[in-house]
C-alpha cells in the first residue's frame, strides 16, 4: 500500500506551482533557470507517481527523457547567461530585453 | 500506514524546500535548497519503489545539473546588488498560485473518489523499480526516444561549445625594429 | 482520284511559291543582290499564275482539294483545303495576273532602295495571303488569308518606316481592319452556333436546304452585319474607309496591287461568296447597298479637291468600292465581280501611271508641281489615257461597259436615292479624273525635278495593263449589244442574280442603249468640264473655305481622333491611374498599412520581459484549464 | 526473558544491522581515518629515507590521536568576510558524503554467521540493488563542500582552488563513471554485492584492465590526491579550498579525504580484484574453506586489500610529482574519456563474441 | 511502353537537378552549363512521354489521414510539364552570361522552381497539390527579391504576399472537401480522382459547392491573375530578371488557370454554372483593361505584362463559358501565351541588357539596326495579337467560338471580349511602332548589335512553335481534345441547357 495518486498529484502540482511563482517573480536569471528545475523536477513527480499507480515503467522512462532535457536545459541556459554576463556584466533579466517590440 | 505517514512527512519537506527554493532572495540559497528538496523528492520516490529513478534524481540533479549551478554562481560570484533579487510581479504570481492550486483541487474532486484511495500494492516478485524493468522498457518501446534523448545531449554538448568558445586572440609576431620582416 | 492529287500538287505549288518566295527574299535579298530577288520573286509569281490558270483551264468546278486538318471544333472540324470554283478562280487568276505585272514594274520601280529584298518578300508574302483568302474552302481559313493580306498591307504601307507617318499610316490601317475582323469573326461566330461548321460549301448548302427558326435568322442576321462590317473594313467603306487614304504612305507598286486591285476588293468578294447567307436578309443588302452608294459619293466628292495624285486615286478606288458594295446590295454580284475585274486593270493601270511619275519626278506626289508631262513621258501618258478614259467611263472601254452594267442595275432597282447617287458619282468620278490627267500632263510643268521616263520594266507593265484595260469590257460584254456575258455564265452557278430586267428584249435594249448613251456623256461631260477647269492651271485654287471640309476629308479623320482614339485613350489612362493603381493597389496597400498600424499596437505586447510572456502562458493555460471545466458534460 | 528477546529473530537482524554500521563506521572513521594519517608520515618518512613521527607513542602510533585532540581543542577561528551559513556547512558536507558512500559497500560474502542468523544476510548495511549507482550519486556530491568551501571563505585562493577541484572532480568523474560501464556489462548487474559475486571465475581486472587503467587515475583525481592535488597544490594557492579553515573545521576535511579513499578503494577492489575472494582464478570454495564457519576470512581478506590499496595511495602521493592543471583537464578529457570510450566498445565486443561462443 | 516509373523520374528529376545544381563548385560559367544539360537532359526525359495519354502511380504515405504519395499524368499535366521544361531550359540559356550574381543559387533555384512546378502538376492529392503550390512562390520569391529590378522588394513582397494570402483561402476549400467526403463516407481521401469520382454521383449541395469553389476562384484568380487580382503582375514583371519573367508569364500564371480547369470546375460544375456570368463579367474586364492600360505603359515589360492580363483573360473566359471547344482552345491559348509572352519577355531582356532600360521611348528606330530582332519581334507580336497562321489565333478563336457556343453565360461577353482583339492589336502595334520605327532617337541605339547565335539558338524553336502550333495545332489538341471531352462528359449534366 502507498500513498493515494491524488497526493503525488497535489504535491507534484504544487512543486511545480512553486517554481511556476519562483520563475515568475525572480529577476535574476540564475534563480529563474533554478525554478524552471524545480518545475520540472515537479512535473517528474507526476510521472513517477503514475507510473507507480499503473505498475508500469512508461512514467519512469519519460522520467529519464525529461531529465536528459533538463540537464541540456540547464547546461545551455547556463552557458547562455555566462555570455550574457560578459556582455553586460549583470544577470538581471530585465536587461536582456532586446526584443522589445 | 508507516509508509503513508513517512509520505507525508516527506512530503511536507519536499514542500518546505520548494517554497524557499521559490522565494529565497539569493540564487546560491534557492540552489541549496534546491538540492535538498531533490533529496527529498528521491526519498518519495523510493516510497513509490521507483528505486533506480531515486538514485538517477541523485545523480544526475543533485551531481550533476546543480553542481553546474553552484559552479557558475560561484563563477560569477555577484554582488547583491548585481543580482538584482528584489522580485516583480509578485502580486500576480500569488493571485495565479492560489487560482492554479483550486484548480487542480477542482479537477482531482471531477477525477473522482478513486484518486483518493491508496495505491495498490506492489507484488512481492515485481520487478517495478528496477534498473532491468526500466532499461526493458527504454530499450525497446521507448528506443527512439532514448535515442532522441542522445541526439540532444550530442546537441547539448556541441551547443555549449559553441556558446562556451571565444576565438583565443591571434597571436601577432612581433618584431624589434632592428630585425628584418621575413619577405 | 490521281488526278485529285496532281492537282493538289499544283495547287500546294501555286500558293507555296509566293511563300516559299517571302522566305527566300527576305533571307538571302541582302546577300543576293537586287537582279536575284527581282528575277526569282517575278518568276515564282508567274509560275504561281501558270499553276493557278491550269487549273483554271483543265480543272472541273468546283474542286476541292483538302490537304490536313486544321482547327478541331467538337463535332465538326476545319481543315486546310482549297476550294476551286469559278468566284474564287477568276480573282485568283486576277491576283496573280496583276500580281506579277506590278512585281515586274515594282523591279524597276523599287531599283536602288535598301530594302529591295524585303519588298519583294512581303509582296511575295502578300500574294500568298490573298490566294489563302481567295482559295480557302472555309471561314477561318478565308479568314487566314484576310488578316494575312491586312498584315502585309501594314508592313508594305510602313515599308519607309524611318518616317513615323508612314508607320502610324500602316498601323492604322491594320487596326481599322481589325475593326472589320472583328465583325468578321462575330460573323464566323454566328453562323458557327446556326450551321455548326465554318465550311463554306456546307454552310451554303445549309443556307439553300432552308428551314431556319426564327432564332436561326437572328443569328444569321448578326453574321451578315459582321461580315458587312468585316468586308467595310476590308474595303474602305464608310464608316471604315478612313484608312485607305493613308495607306498612300507606301510604295506605289504596293497602292497598286493591294490597295486598289487586289486587297480591297476581298469585301466584294467575301459578300459573293457568301451571297446566299445574304439573300437570306434582304434588308441588310439594302444596306450593303446604301453604304456602298454613300461610300461612292463621298469618297468622290473627297477626290475632286486632293491634291495629292496618289490620294485622288485612293479616293477613286473608295469611290468604286462604293460602286461595287451597291451592286452587291442591289444583287447583282455578277456586275459587281466585273467591275472589280476590269477596276484591278484600270486601277492598277492608273496607280502604276502615277508610280510611274511619281518615279520620274523624284517621288514628288503633289499635282499642283506636275504638268506638262505629256512630251517627257510620252509611253505613261498614253497608258494614263487609257485609265483615265476607262475609269470615267467611256466606251467602249472595260469601265463603261462594267460601270454602265452596275448603273443598269441601280436603274432597274428603282431606287431614285441611289440612282442620284450613283449618276452623279460617275460624273465626279470622271471630273476628277480629268482633273488629274490634265493636272499632270498637260499645261506648264510647275516641277523642281527632271523629269524622264521610265525604264522598260515599268512602261512595258502599263502598255499590257492599258489593254487590259481597254479591252477587258469583252469579259462580259451584255447579251442585249450581242456580247456572251462569258463572266456571267461563269459565275452563274456560284451566285445569283436578283434583279431582273424587263421581260421584253426590245424594250430592254431601249433602255439599256438609253443608260448607256446617258452615262457615257456623264462621263464625258466631267472630263470636259475638268479640262476647262485646268486647262490653265496655274497652282493654285479652292481657296474658299467653303472647300475646306472637303479638302479635309470632312474631318472625319479627326472626329474619329476625337470621339474614339481621344477617349479610349483617356479610359486607358483612367483604368490604369485610377482603378489599378488607386483604387485596387489602394486596398491592396491598405489592407497591408492596416496590418502594419495594427501591429504597430500590437507589438507593445511585446515587452521584451521573458517572464511577462510567461504570465500570458499562464493566463492561456488557466483559459484553456477553465475551458476543460466548463466543457465537461 | 532476556534470552528470548535475544532469540528473537527481529532482535537479530536489527543487532546485525546494528553491528554492519558499527562495524564499518567505526573501521572508516576509528580506524582507517587516524592509522592513515600515521602510515602515510611514517611511509613519507620512509621514501624520503627520514624517520617520520616516532615520539607519541610506540613507532609514533598515537600521534593522530594527538593531532585529533588538537583539532578539537583549537579555538575556532573565523575569518570576517566569510559567508558564515555556506562555511559551516562546507565541512559538513565534506563528511556526509563520504560517509552515506560506505552504506552499500559489501564486504563479505551473505553469510548466516556461522549459524547464528536463521537466513544468509548480507554484510551490507544497505541492501540495495542500485548500489553502484548509488555510490556514484554519493560521490558526485563531494564537489559541494569542495565548491562551498572555497566560495563562502571569499578568499581568492580558495575560491580558485574550489573551481580548480569543482572541474576536476566532475571531470574525472565522468571518465570513472564510463570505465564502470564496462565493470557494469561484465556483471551484468549494479548490485555491488553481485558485482563481486560475479568474479569467482576471474576478477574483472583481466578482462578490464583498459577500465582499470581508466579508473585509477580517476580515483586519484576524485580524491585530490597527488598526482592530481592542485586545488590544495600548496606552492601556488597556499592551500587551496581549505585555506581559511582550522580546527576541527579542517579535521573535518582531513578527514573525509581519508574515508573517501578508503571507499575508492573499497570500490577498486569490488570492481577489479574481485572484492573478498582470494586469488584472481582462485576462490575461497575452490581452496576448500568452509566459509559457514569461518565466515570472517573473507571479510579480513577484503580488508586486507584495502589496506594494500591504501598503502599504494601513499606509495603513488611521495613518489609522483603534481601534474599542471591543463595537463590534467586534457589527460581527462582528452585521453581518459576516448579510452575509457573505446573501452565500452571493446568489452561489448568481447561480451557479444563471448556469448556466442 | 512507359511505366509510373516514369512518373517517378518526371517527379524526381528537376529535384535532383537542384541539388546537383547547387552542389557544383567552380569559376565561371561551369555551373551554368552543368545546369543548361540538366534542363536539356529532363527537356529530353518529358519528351519522351510524349506518346503517354495517362499514367498513375501511388504509394501510401500517411494512411489514416487518407493522404497519398499520387502522381498523375494525362495530357492537360503534361503539355504543361513541357512547356515548364522547355521554357526553363531557354531561360537558363538566356541566362548564361547575363547574369553574373550569385550564379549557382540563381540556377538552382530555377530548377527549384521548376520541379515545384512540376509537381504540382503531377500531384493527384490535394494536400500535396497545395504544398507544392505554395511551395512554387518560394523560388520566385528569391528570384525576383535578388536578382530583381530597382524596386524588387516591394514587388517580390507583394507577389508573394497576395498570392500566398489567395492560396490560403484555397487550404480552407481544400479542408472542407476532404472533411465533406469524410462525413459522407466516413473515410478519409485527398486523392483527386476518387474525389472526382465520388462527386459526380454524389454532388454536394450547391450552396456547398458555391463556398468552396469560390475559395478555389480566389486562390486561382490571383495566379492567372483575373481582374480585379491583377495588380501584382505588372510590378512583380517589371521587377523580375528576364529568365524570371519568362518563366512567370510563361508557366505560373498558368498555374492558375490549370487549377481551374483541373480543379474547380470539375469538383464544383454546378457552382461554376452558377458564377459563370459574373466570372466571366471579370474575365472580360480583364481583357479590356488589360489591353487598355497595356497601351498606356511606358515601360516595355509592364506592357507585356498587362498584355498578360488580357490574354488570361480570354482563358478564364474560355474555362467559365464551359464548353469543350473553348476550353480546349484555352488549354492551347495557356501554351501559347508562354510561348509568345516568354518570347516577347525574352526580346525585351535583349534590349535590356544592351541598354539597360526599358523606357519605350529610349528606342526607336530598331527596325534598321535591328532588322533581325525586330523579324523576331513582329513574328511574336503577331502571335499575341492573334493573327491567323501563328498560335495565338488557334487559342484565341477557339476560345472564343466556343465560347459563344455557351450556354452557361450572356454570348455579349464574347462580343465585349473580341473587341479585346482590336485593343490587343492597337498596343502590340504602338509597341512595335515606338521601337522599331522612325528614325533610331538616341545616338546610343546606333550601336545595338543584333542578334547573335546565341539568339538564334533561342528564338528558332520559339518562333518555329509559334507557326506549327498556329498551322498543325491538331497536333497539340487531339490529346488535349480527348481529355476536355472526358471532363465535360463527366460535368455535362450540371450544365445550362
Amino acid at each position: 500500500m502507498s500513498a493515494p495518486i491524488a497526493y503525488v498529484l497535489f504535491l507534484s502540482f504544487a512543486v511545480f506551482c512553486f517554481g511556476a511563482c519562483g520563475f515568475l517573480i525572480r529577476k535574476n536569471a540564475l534563480s529563474l533557470l533554478i525554478c524552471l528545475e524545480l518545475m520540472l523536477s515537479g512535473v517528474n513527480m507526476a510521472f513517477v507517481g503514475f507510473s507507480r499507480l499503473h505498475q508500469n515503467e512508461g512514467g519512469n522512462v519519460l522520467y529519464f527523457l525529461v531529465i536528459t532535457v533538463a540537464a541540456c536545459e540547464s547546461a545551455i541556459g547556463l552557458a547562455l547567461i555566462l555570455n550574457f554576463f560578459r556582455l553586460k556584466k549583470s544577470v538581471r533579466l530585465d536587461e536582456a530585453r532586446a526584443l522589445e517590440g | 500506514m508507516l509508509q503513508q505517514s513517512l509520505f507525508i512527512i516527506m512530503a511536507a519537506l519536499v514542500l518546505l524546500t520548494a517554497g524557499l527554493v521559490a522565494f529565497r532572495p539569493r540564487p546560491i540559497e534557492s540552489a541549496m535548497w534546491l538540492i535538498l528538496n531533490f533529496f527529498f523528492t528521491a526519498g518519495l520516490y523510493v516510497l513509490l519503489g521507483s528505486h533506480f529513478v531515486a538514485v538517477i534524481q541523485i545523480l544526475v540533479y543533485a551531481g550533476a545539473i546543480m553542481v553546474l549551478f553552484v559552479f557558475v554562481i560561484l563563477l560569477l560570484n555577484l554582488d547583491p546588488k548585481e543580482l538584482g533579487d528584489e522580485t516583480s510581479l509578485h502580486w500576480s504570481s500569488v493571485v495565479m498560485f492560489v487560482g492554479m492550486l483550486s484548480f487542480l483541487l477542482l479537477i482531482l474532486h471531477v477525477a473522482g473518489p478513486q484518486t483518493l484511495e491508496p495505491m495498490e500494492g506492489l507484488l512481492p516478485d515485481s520487478k517495478f523499480g528496477s534498473v532491468e524493468a526500466l532499461a526493458q522498457k527504454l530499450l525497446t518501446d521507448y528506443v527512439w526516444g532514448f535515442e532522441l534523448a542522445g541526439v540532444i545531449l550530442l546537441l547539448a554538448i556541441v551547443g555549449v561549445g559553441m556558446l562556451a568558445y571565444r576565438k583565443p586572440k591571434p597571436k601577432t609576431p612581433k618584431f624589434l625594429d632592428h630585425q628584418e620582416r621575413p619577405v | 482520284m490521281e488526278e485529285q492529287s496532281h492537282l493538289q500538287c499544283i495547287a500546294a505549288l501555286a500558293v507555296l511559291l509566293p511563300l516559299v518566295g517571302s522566305a527566300l527574299w527576305f533571307s538571302l535579298g541582302k546577300k543576293f543582290g537586287e537582279k536575284f530577288v527581282s528575277i526569282g520573286a517575278v518568276s515564282f509569281l508567274a509560275l504561281s499564275f501558270a499553276c493557278i490558270a491550269y487549273i483554271f483551264f483543265t480543272a472541273t468546278l468546283p474542286l476541292r482539294i483538302n490537304f490536313f486538318q486544321w482547327l478541331p471544333l467538337g463535332t465538326s472540324s476545319v481543315s486546310f483545303a482549297f476550294l476551286f470554283d469559278p468566284l474564287s478562280l477568276a480573282l485568283s487568276m486576277v491576283v496573280t495576273g496583276v500580281g506579277t505585272l506590278i512585281h515586274l514594274y515594282a523591279t524597276g520601280y523599287m531599283h536602288g532602295d535598301a530594302g529591295f529584298g524585303r519588298f519583294f518578300s512581303y509582296l511575295n508574302l502578300f500574294v500568298f495571303s490573298m490566294l489563302m483568302l481567295t482559295l480557302s474552302d472555309s471561314l477561318p481559313g478565308l479568314f487566314l488569308g484576310w488578316e494575312g493580306v491586312g498584315l502585309c498591307s501594314y508592313l508594305l504601307i510602313s515599308f519607309w518606316f524611318t518616317d513615323e507617318a508612314n508607320a502610324s499610316a500602316g498601323k492604322k490601317a491594320f487596326i481599322v481592319n481589325r475593326v472589320g475582323d472583328f465583325g468578321f469573326l462575330l460573323a464566323m461566330f454566328c453562323i458557327f452556333k446556326v450551321f455548326g461548321a465554318l465550311s463554306i460549301p456546307e454552310i451554303l448548302q445549309t443556307v439553300q436546304a432552308g428551314n431556319f427558326s426564327g432564332d436561326d435568322l437572328f443569328w444569321t442576321r448578326l453574321a451578315c452585319f459582321g461580315l458587312v462590317l468585316g468586308a467595310a473594313g476590308k474595303s474602305a467603306q464608310i464608316p471604315l474607309y478612313v484608312w485607305l487614304p493613308d495607306a498612300m504612305a507606301g510604295p506605289t507598286p504596293v497602292s497598286a496591287l493591294i490597295h486598289a486591285a487586289t486587297m480591297v476588293t476581298a469585301g466584294v468578294y467575301l459578300c459573293c461568296r457568301m451571297q446566299p447567307l445574304f439573300l437570306l436578309h434582304l434588308d441588310v443588302l439594302n444596306v450593303i447597298a446604301y453604304m456602298g452608294a454613300i461610300t461612292a459619293f463621298f469618297a468622290a466628292t473627297i477626290a475632286i479637291f486632293q491634291n495629292d495624285i496618289k490620294k485622288v486615286l485612293a479616293y477613286s478606288t473608295i469611290s468604286q468600292l462604293g460602286y461595287m458594295f451597291l451592286a452587291v446590295g442591289l444583287g447583282a454580284p455578277v456586275a459587281a465581280y466585273f467591275h472589280l475585274i476590269t477596276h484591278a486593270f484600270f486601277k492598277a493601270l492608273l496607280f502604276l501611271g502615277a508610280g510611274s511619275v511619281i518615279h520620274g519626278l523624284h517621288h514628288e506626289q503633289d499635282m499642283r508641281h506636275m504638268g506638262g508631262l505629256r512630251t517627257k513621258m510620252p509611253i505613261t501618258f498614253w497608258c494614263m489615257t487609257i485609265g483615265v478614259l476607262a475609269i470615267a467611263g467611256v466606251p467602249p472601254l472595260s469601265g463603261f461597259v462594267s460601270k454602265d452594267e452596275i448603273l443598269h442595275n441601280v436603274w432597274g432597282n428603282h431606287d431614285w436615292t441611289l440612282v442620284a447617287l450613283a449618276f452623279t458619282t460617275a460624273f465626279m468620278t470622271a471630273f476628277y479624273m480629268g482633273r488629274l490627267w490634265i493636272m499632270t500632263f498637260f499645261g506648264k510643268f510647275r516641277g523642281h525635278h527632271e523629269a524622264h521616263e521610265s525604264p522598260w520594266t515599268m512602261t512595258s507593265v502599263l502598255v499590257i495593263l492599258a489593254a487590259a484595260s481597254a479591252l477587258a469590257g469583252i469579259l462580259n460584254w451584255p447579251h442585249l449589244w450581242g456580247g456572251s456575258e462569258t463572266l456571267g455564265t461563269y459565275l452563274s452557278t456560284v451566285v445569283q442574280a436578283l434583279i431582273h430586267h424587263a421581260e421584253d428584249p426590245a424594250h430592254a435594249l431601249q433602255s439599256s442603249l438609253t443608260l448607256a448613251v446617258v452615262s457615257s456623256l456623264v462621263g464625258l461631260a466631267g472630263l470636259t468640264i475638268a479640262y476647262f477647269r485646268y486647262r490653265n492651271f496655274s497652282g493654285e485654287e479652292f481657296s474658299s473655305p467653303a472647300f475646306r471640309p472637303f479638302q479635309n476629308k470632312y474631318y472625319i479623320d479627326e472626329l474619329y481622333d476625337a470621339i474614339v482614339v481621344k477617349n479610349l485613350r483617356m479610359f486607358g489612362k483612367f483604368l490604369w491611374k485610377v482603378v489599378d493603381g488607386f483604387v485596387l493597389d489602394g486596398v491592396l496597400n491598405g489592407s497591408a498599412a492596416l496590418a502594419s498600424r495594427t501591429s504597430t499596437y500590437l507589438r507593445q505586447l511585446q515587452t521584451g520581459l521573458m517572464q511577462q510572456y510567461a504570465l500570458w502562458i499562464w493566463i492561456g493555460f488557466l483559459i484553456l484549464l477553465l475551458g476543460a471545466w466548463t466543457g465537461r458534460s | 526473558m532476556v534470552e528470548t528477546f535475544l532469540s528473537n529473530p527481529d532482535f537479530i537482524k536489527w543487532a546485525f544491522f546494528a553491528g554492519k554500521i558499527l562495524l564499518l563506521f567505526g573501521l572508516a572513521f576509528g580506524v582507517v581515518a587516524p592509522v592513515m594519517i600515521w602510515v602515510e608520515r611514517r611511509v613519507a618518512g620512509l621514501i624520503q629515507d627520514r624517520y617520520g613521527p616516532n615520539r607519541v607513542g610506540p613507532f609514533g602510533l598515537l600521534q593522530s590521536l594527538a593531532d585529533g585532540i588538537k583539532l578539537l581543542l583549537k579555538e575556532d577561528l573565523r575569518p570576517t568576510e566569510i559567508r558564515p551559513v555556506f562555511y559551516l556547512l562546507a565541512p559538513i558536507l565534506s563528511v556526509i558524503p563520504a560517509a552515506m558512500a560506505f552504506a552499500v559497500i559489501p564486504f563479505g560474502p551473505p553469510t548466516t554467521l556461522g549459524g547464528l542468523l536463521p537466513t544468509p544476510m548480507r554484510l551490507q548495511i544497505a541492501e540495495l540493488n542500485v548500489g553502484l549507482v548509488y555510490v556514484l550519486a554519493i560521490s558526485s556530491l563531494s564537489v559541494y563542500a569542495i565548491a562551498l568551501a572555497g566560495w563562502a571563505s571569499n578568499n581568492k585562493f580558495s575560491v580558485l582552488g574550489s573551481l580548480r577541484a569543482s572541474a576536476q572532480m566532475i571531470s574525472y568523474e565522468l571518465a570513472a563513471g564510463l570505465a564502470i560501464v564496462s565493470v557494469i556489462l561484465l556483471s551484468g548487474s549494479v548490485d555491488l554485492m553481485a558485482i563481486a559475486q560475479s568474479q569467482t571465475e576471474m576478477w574483472n581486472i583481466f578482462p578490464g584492465f583498459l577500465a582499470f587503467l581508466v579508473f585509477l587515475p580517476a580515483i586519484f583525481a576524485e580524491t585530490n590526491r597527488t598526482p592530481f592535488d592542485l586545488p590544495e597544490a600548496e606552492a601556488e594557492l597556499v592551500v587551496g579550498y581549505h585555506t581559511e579553515y582550522s580546527g576541527i573545521k579542517f579535521g573535518l576535511f582531513f578527514l573525509a579525504e581519508y574515508v573517501n579513499m578508503a571507499t575508492v578503494s573499497a570500490l577498486c577492489i569490488l570492481f577489479f580484484f574481485g572484492g573478498w575472494e582470494f586469488l584472481p582464478w582462485l576462490s575461497w570454495e575452490k581452496i576448500g574453506v568452509d566459509l559457514n564457519t569461518f565466515w570472517f576470512i573473507p571479510t579480513i581478506w577484503f580488508f586486507t586489500k584495502i589496506a594494500a590499496f591504501l598503502f599504494f595511495f601513499v606509495w603513488v602521493r611521495w613518489t609522483l610529482p603534481r601534474f599542471r592543471y591543463d595537463q590534467l583537464m586534457s589527460i581527462g578529457w582528452k585521453t581518459l574519456i576516448p579510452i575509457a570510450l573505446l573501452n565500452i566498445l571493446i568489452t561489448t565486443t568481447y561480451l557479444v563474441f563471448e556469448k556466442a561462443s | 511502353m512507359l511505366n509510373s516509373n516514369y512518373l517517378l523520374v518526371l517527379f524526381a528529376f528537376p529535384f535532383l537537378a537542384t541539388l546537383i545544381v547547387s552542389m557544383v563548385r567552380g569559376r565561371g560559367q561551369a555551373v551554368t552549363w552543368v545546369s543548361i544539360a540538366l534542363a536539356l537532359g529532363y527537356f529530353i526525359v518529358v519528351l519522351l512521354g510524349l506518346t503517354v495519354t495517362e499514367l498513375r502511380y501511388e504509394a501510401t504515405w500517411f494512411l489514416p489521414l487518407g493522404l497519398k504519395y499520387g502522381l498523375y499524368l494525362d495530357s492537360y499535366a503534361y503539355y504543361l510539364i513541357l512547356l515548364s521544361s522547355f521554357l526553363t531550359l531557354l531561360a537558363l540559356f538566356y541566362s548564361r552570361g547575363v547574369v553574373e550574381k550569385k550564379i549557382t543559387a540563381y540556377h538552382a533555384l530555377f530548377h527549384a522552381l521548376q520541379a515545384t512546378v512540376v509537381a504540382c502538376l503531377l500531384c493527384d492529392d490535394l494536400v500535396f497539390f497545395y504544398v507544392f503550390w505554395e511551395a512554387m512562390l518560394i523560388p520566385m520569391y528569391f528570384i525576383i527579391g535578388v536578382w530583381g529590378g530597382q524596386r524588387r522588394l516591394y514587388a517580390t513582397m507583394k507577389f508573394f504576399l497576395y498570392t500566398f494570402a489567395g492560396s490560403l483561402f484555397m487550404l480552407l476549400g481544400l479542408i472542407a472537401v476532404y472533411i465533406y467526403y469524410y462525413k459522407a463516407t466516413g473515410v478519409w481521401t485527398a486523392s483527386f480522382q476518387t474525389l472526382m469520382e465520388y462527386f459526380q454521383t454524389n454532388p454536394m449541395p450547391v450552396t456547398v459547392q458555391s463556398w468552396i469553389f469560390l475559395t478555389f476562384v480566389l486562390s486561382f484568380a490571383i495566379k492567372v491573375p483575373l481582374f480585379p487580382f491583377h495588380t501584382w503582375l505588372p510590378d512583380a514583371h517589371v521587377e523580375a530578371p528576364t529568365a524570371g519573367s519568362v518563366i512567370l508569364a510563361g508557366i505560373l500564371l498558368k498555374m492558375g488557370t490549370y487549377g481551374l480547369m483541373r480543379f474547380a470546375v470539375p469538383l464544383f460544375p454546378e457552382a461554376a454554372q452558377a458564377f459563370a456570368g459574373p466570372l466571366c463579367f471579370l474575365s472580360v474586364v480583364g481583357i479590356i483593361l488589360g489591353a487598355l492600360v497595356a497601351w498606356q505603359q511606358t515601360d516595355i515589360k509592364k506592357l507585356i505584362a498587362y498584355s498578360s492580363v488580357s490574354h488570361l483573360g480570354f482563358v478564364t473566359l474560355g474555362i467559365f463559358m464551359m464548353t469543350e471547344t473553348g476550353w480546349n482552345g484555352a488549354y492551347l491559348q495557356m501554351i501559347n501565351h508562354g510561348i509568345s509572352t516568354g518570347a516577347l519577355f525574352l526580346l525585351v531582356g535583349f534590349l535590356y541588357d544592351q541598354r539597360h532600360t526599358r523606357d519605350i521611348s529610349a528606342y526607336g528606330g530598331l527596325a534598321k539596326i535591328l532588322p533581325m530582332f525586330t523579324l523576331i519581334l513582329v513574328v511574336m507580336t503577331l502571335s499575341s495579337v492573334a493573327l491567323p497562321g501563328t498560335n495565338g489565333f488557334v487559342g484565341e478563336f477557339l476560345i472564343l467560338l466556343g465560347s459563344f457556343q455557351s450556354n452557361t453565360a450572356s454570348w455579349i461577353w464574347v462580343v465585349l471580349a473580341s473587341v479585346g482583339v482590336i485593343l490587343g492589336v492597337i498596343y502590340m502595334l504602338h509597341m512595335i511602332q515606338k521601337l522599331c520605327y522612325g528614325k533610331p532617337s538616341k545616338p546610343e541605339v546606333e550601336t545595338m548589335t543584333d542578334l547573335t547565335w546565341k539568339e538564334w539558338v533561342l528564338y528558332s524553336p520559339l518562333v518555329a512553335l509559334v507557326f506549327f502550333m498556329g498551322i498543325y495545332p491538331i497536333w497539340f489538341l487531339g490529346p488535349i481534345q480527348e481529355k476536355t471531352a472526358g471532363i465535360f462528359a463527366t460535368i455535362a449534366p450540371f450544365l445550362a441547357k
